[in-house]
């Protein structure tokens, strides 16, 4: 499982990847490299590990921006484009960021979809993923249908993006 | 032991909250009331009985003499405590629970009146024989006679327009050599601005500290001091952070201070809680500011140090029971420090703008020597129709040093987000190195406005690693449960979900 | 003043968190120490790092000198607290600890070693002129001698087999015309159980109250009493409730109690935390039992009416501090009232059986005067490999009927279901009559068996209604968000969720 | 939306029916009956608000029991069948409990299923709802697909019980 997000920091955008792998998390804030081990508290906080010791986090949307607490600092991040927060694909091909089965597409060929609309929800895991659109546009092809079981990396949707 | 059997609770948040638990272990029934956007509000569910007024300003619900009145008539209750705010400190309210047969847990409405204004409190105080802040009052336009009461009255002092407010007609003089410009010039724009350039001289205290005495008085003639909290770290008169004891009163200070208060609680017949406010100036001597005459925000560290329970306090007197039969052979001088800290929705690194909108997160901490009271829930709703005070944070700790640490690591503890807080402003205020060492004076902030400014570097690669973790970690704990429950009683996957929020394991 | 840069903590649960804590107010890193089923538990992640020492058993973790050494190396601790249990007794380890050139945070082992063995303790409390149980311990096979003894001793006593246990080979004598048959009687079952006939004789003290004093040491030669904890309330020797002070200790008793404690402790060359425990008779008349030479599990009541903060107070002895530069012109007399409650994985309804699984809900109570010290969190499973503590309840009150009103609301806002605990047991306990009026006696639980079994009634109608409601409402707040969700930033649904789970409302 | 429950008091079986009409909820406990607001708590719980007071309320399971915690005293109740705690129609027709979309149809005709097997996965006022078989026995017939928008009422999955 993995994600993307864009921040602005400075005035600069700051692209974070994040790529998940059983309970490990490996970062990517711009050009540099993060590895924790991610552990749910009960309440709603997340710890994350490293060998040299933890941060205690808590995340929370505050409008347009979002609040995240680390360590007893809360700092106010500027996002820099609605892109989505869901597994993301933003170049109009969705593929299964893992093997799993498709519960729905909500999408059909020809639909007008937008960036941030869920095309396909996927179980992976035993859980549930919501792959958006990534980018705005038509949907040009469907590559799954539900109650399939798909691999990682399968192409599910197609989208060409509209001009703008 | 006199007491009562139901009592309502005319207010609304954490005291709310507070006076409902406190008169749960005295084995009275509570009554809550609520506005409409209080309807599930804390308040109501921590009462044991809750009496929907409706409206949603204050105007239309908290602060409604009849409908408070009705719902007490509707619930039975005997008694009612307004708590802080709201209809707390209003004569006229308190009369009317009078009124109605029932029982106003404050003191008696004689004594509200007697000092519900500056004035008539001042001209108490005098009577008491309680130092007030030297002044003037007196003016019948003799610029001459004026130089002289200023003289009497003492450098550096301020001139102030009689008719005035909001610093129109203000001037600061330092000395004599002044006077008579300052005079001109404050007159001038008393007359520009009122219409009447009547002024009127107060010593200027400054450096001053805010430094308040507790006091519990009963029906039967005792007035106790509970000694000092002091309140200096303030933000244009509203109180930031509260301690007990003072680091700038000793035993003498204490006792005379006390003394002062108590003094002028029997020269008006005071009844209940109340609070003897001071301004203490750089030599100790201090002078009379005003007296509330409730509850207040403030009230556990002097708790936490003296060991009383102000609310029990407040219900064993209003009841009619005797102080001496609860107080007496205690040893009520303070012990260890206790300070709190009020969170507020609010921005001080945006010029303190309030907050509104949806708590997400509600994290509130816990351990040894640590009391929250807090009077709002995870996903509540915080509404632009009330105060901005979410929570208090106190802590209890041997020393001063003990507890600003204490503090400090509860504030890190501590997560209010999906609004603006001070939170973090509040740990800077205790990490601040004057404030661990006590030198406090009222214009403390005022001073040192880069703590609320907070740090301008921009957020550390850490924040934003941790921002895109916490949210694909949240989003996905809440991932389908599938098939394949078998459903005998609560699937077990929801139990895993609602209860530990284990993360990256398959539910069963 | 003197202290250290980082701390390993041996041991687990709420000790462990509350270490942490403790060190973390002190400026001071802290190192956790786990086995394999505690890998997330609350005081790994309470701590500043963790160490993993693997392992399942205590013996296998917890209890191995060489693991938790290794442990204390990597992490460049320069002392370990022991908390309770596990190794925290061992005189080996404190020795081994030292000979790494550690501090260990408690006794040096030679006082460890001197106050180990009852027979050592009883001697050195003799040897420092402290009363212990009057008793006969020189059996040369003559019953006539035996007789005159018994005499010595007094009446009620017990006979008691010398390479016994378990009650084999006891006889109560209540006066002097029994001793002979009695006598007889136990060395005949001394002699079958144990192949050996001789007894020992020993005053039966009883009725009887488990009273204990608090004691913290320096190198210095400073002993101080923090006096006493009221534990009488047992169930076969294992404390339930704790309280400070003892509703039973007059100021003169206190005085005498912590006198004898503290010459104990000179005697020995005794340092840091340590507990003695008395016996007291229905005279008022107190008897040494064993020294503990740890901190204790029941220490939070005494911190309570005290005041200090005993881990803070370990961790300055420990580091060489001087007591007097800590506690010079303190008040430490008591003041008010505190007690505490242990809450076990364990059902006092059916024989006090330990229980294992699931913690599917925790929830405890928060407010004015209420304590939690807990290791554990919700959806953590309880194992069979460790300690039945789940956490501790302890409430301070300024007087002992307000703190067991406290305390008794506190446990009806408890919540622990998924296994049984103790919690119901706890509630019935506080609200007893006799424990209400302060009747402690050690025999309290034995004679009064209807507080473990509870009541027999059937569940009522409510119970079945609130399972059902409660078991609907739980499984529908995990639905599906379904589809709909716009992509920017956590869907609000899953905020709504996580966070208000508001019930009945679509999520948008 | 209603449940059904029977658990075991003084050895007799003890039938408990729960309605659900906004936040309000009516009980049926054999004879008697209740109704409650609902009112959940962050945190986990639920209040149950009548005129004259509330009850706070927390569940869970213990073993094949079930723990209920009113206002501070625990029951351990004996729940009677493994009926199923979700919206269960216990005939072997499974209806829509409330008007929705069908998200998943988790069995085929000639299926065998157990009483408390999960046969269709409804979304219903944004809420998933797992609907049982209701009785063992084999699938006859399926009265609807994946995605398809249902009235309440509407049958679902009608279950032929096995002979026992």
């Amino acid at each position: 499982m993995s994600g993307h997000k864009t921040y602005v920091r400075d005035g600069e955008p700051v692209d974070v990847r994040v790529t998940f792998e059983g309970d490990r998390a490996r970062v990517h804030v711009g050009a540099a490299s993060y590895e924790f081990r991610v552990v749910a508290m009960a309440g709603g906080g997340v710890r994350l590990v490293t060998d040299h010791g933890a941060h205690t986090v808590f995340v929370a949307p505050h409008g347009k921006r979002q609040q995240v607490r680390v360590d007893g600092h809360t700092y106010d991040l500027e996002v820099a484009r609605a892109r989505g927060a869901q597994s993301v694909v933003g170049t109009g091909v969705v593929e299964a960021p893992m093997t799993g089965t498709v519960l729905e597409v909500l999408v059909k060929v020809g639909d007008a979809v937008d960036a941030d609309q869920t095309v396909v929800v996927l179980s992976a895991m035993k859980m549930e993923h919501k792959l958006l659109a990534g980018v705005a546009g038509t949907v040009q092809e469907i590559g799954c249908k539900a109650g399939e079981n798909v691999d990682q990396g399968r192409v599910l949707v197609r989208v060409e993006a509209s001009k703008t | 032991m006199p007491s009562f059997q139901r009592v309502l609770i005319a207010n609304r948040g954490e005291i709310a909250v507070r006076i409902a638990r406190g008169l749960r272990e005295l084995g009275i029934e509570s009554v809550a009331i609520c506005s409409d956007p209080d309807h599930d509000a804390p308040h109501v569910h921590a009462a044991d009985r809750a009496e929907a007024i409706g409206g949603q300003t204050p105007a239309e619900s908290y602060l409604s003499i009849d409908k408070v009145l009705d719902a007490a008539k509707r619930s039975g209750a005997q008694a009612i405590h307004p708590g802080y705010g709201f209809l707390s400190e209003n004569a006229g309210f308190a009369r009317a629970v009078r009124d109605a047969g029932l029982t106003f847990i404050g003191p008696p409405p004689e004594a509200m009146l007697a000092l519900g204004s500056k004035e008539k409190a001042k001209e108490a105080a005098i009577a008491a024989g309680v130092p007030v802040v030297p002044g003037s009052n007196d003016d019948r336009g003799d610029d001459a006679q004026l130089g002289k009461e200023a003289a009497r009255v003492g450098f550096p002092l301020l001139i102030k327009a009689v008719a005035g407010g909001g610093g129109r007609g203000m001037r600061l003089v330092q000395n004599a050599a002044e006077f008579a410009a300052a005079l001109a010039a404050a007159r001038r724009e008393a007359k520009a601005a009122f219409g009447d350039d009547k002024v009127l001289l107060e010593r200027y205290v400054h450096p001053a500290r805010h430094i308040e005495i507790q006091l519990i008085a009963d029906d039967h003639g005792d007035v106790v001091s509970l000694h000092e909290r002091e309140c200096s770290v303030q933000r244009r008169h509203q109180k930031v952070v509260e301690e007990a004891p003072s680091p700038l009163v000793d035993d003498d200070l204490r006792q005379r201070m006390g003394d002062a208060a108590v003094a002028l609680a029997k020269r008006v017949g005071y009844r209940n809680a109340g609070t003897v406010e001071f301004l203490v100036d750089a030599a100790n001597k201090f002078y009379f500011l005003e007296v509330n005459t409730r509850l207040q925000v403030e009230h556990p560290v002097t708790e936490l140090v003296t060991g009383v329970d102000l609310l029990h306090l407040q219900v064993h007197c209003a009841a009619g029971g005797k102080l001496r039969d609860v107080l007496h052979g205690r040893d009520l001088r303070p012990r260890g420090h206790a300070i709190e800290v009020r969170i507020c929705a609010e921005s001080p690194e945006h010029g303190y703008l309030p907050a509104a909108g949806r708590l997400h997160v509600v994290r509130e901490p816990v351990g040894p020597g640590i009391r929250v009271d807090s009077g709002v829930r995870q996903g509540a709703e915080v509404s632009v129709f009330y105060d901005s005070l979410l929570a208090k944070l106190i802590v209890h700790a041997p020393t001063r040093l003990a507890a600003c640490a204490r503090l400090a690591q509860a504030l890190r503890d501590t997560a209010y987000l999906g609004i603006d807080t001070n939170v973090d402003f509040l740990r800077r205020v205790l990490e601040d190195e004057d404030f661990r060492a006590g030198r406090l004076r009222t214009d403390f902030l005022d001073r040192k406005p880069e703590l609320a400014r907070g740090p301008q570097a921009p957020p550390p690669d850490l924040a934003l690693a941790a921002a895109v973790i916490g949210m694909h970690a949240l989003a996905n704990t809440t991932a389908s449960t599938g098939n394949g429950t078998t459903g005998n009683a609560p699937a077990s996957a929801t139990w895993q979900r609602i209860g530990a929020l284990r993360l990256w394991e398959p539910t069963r």
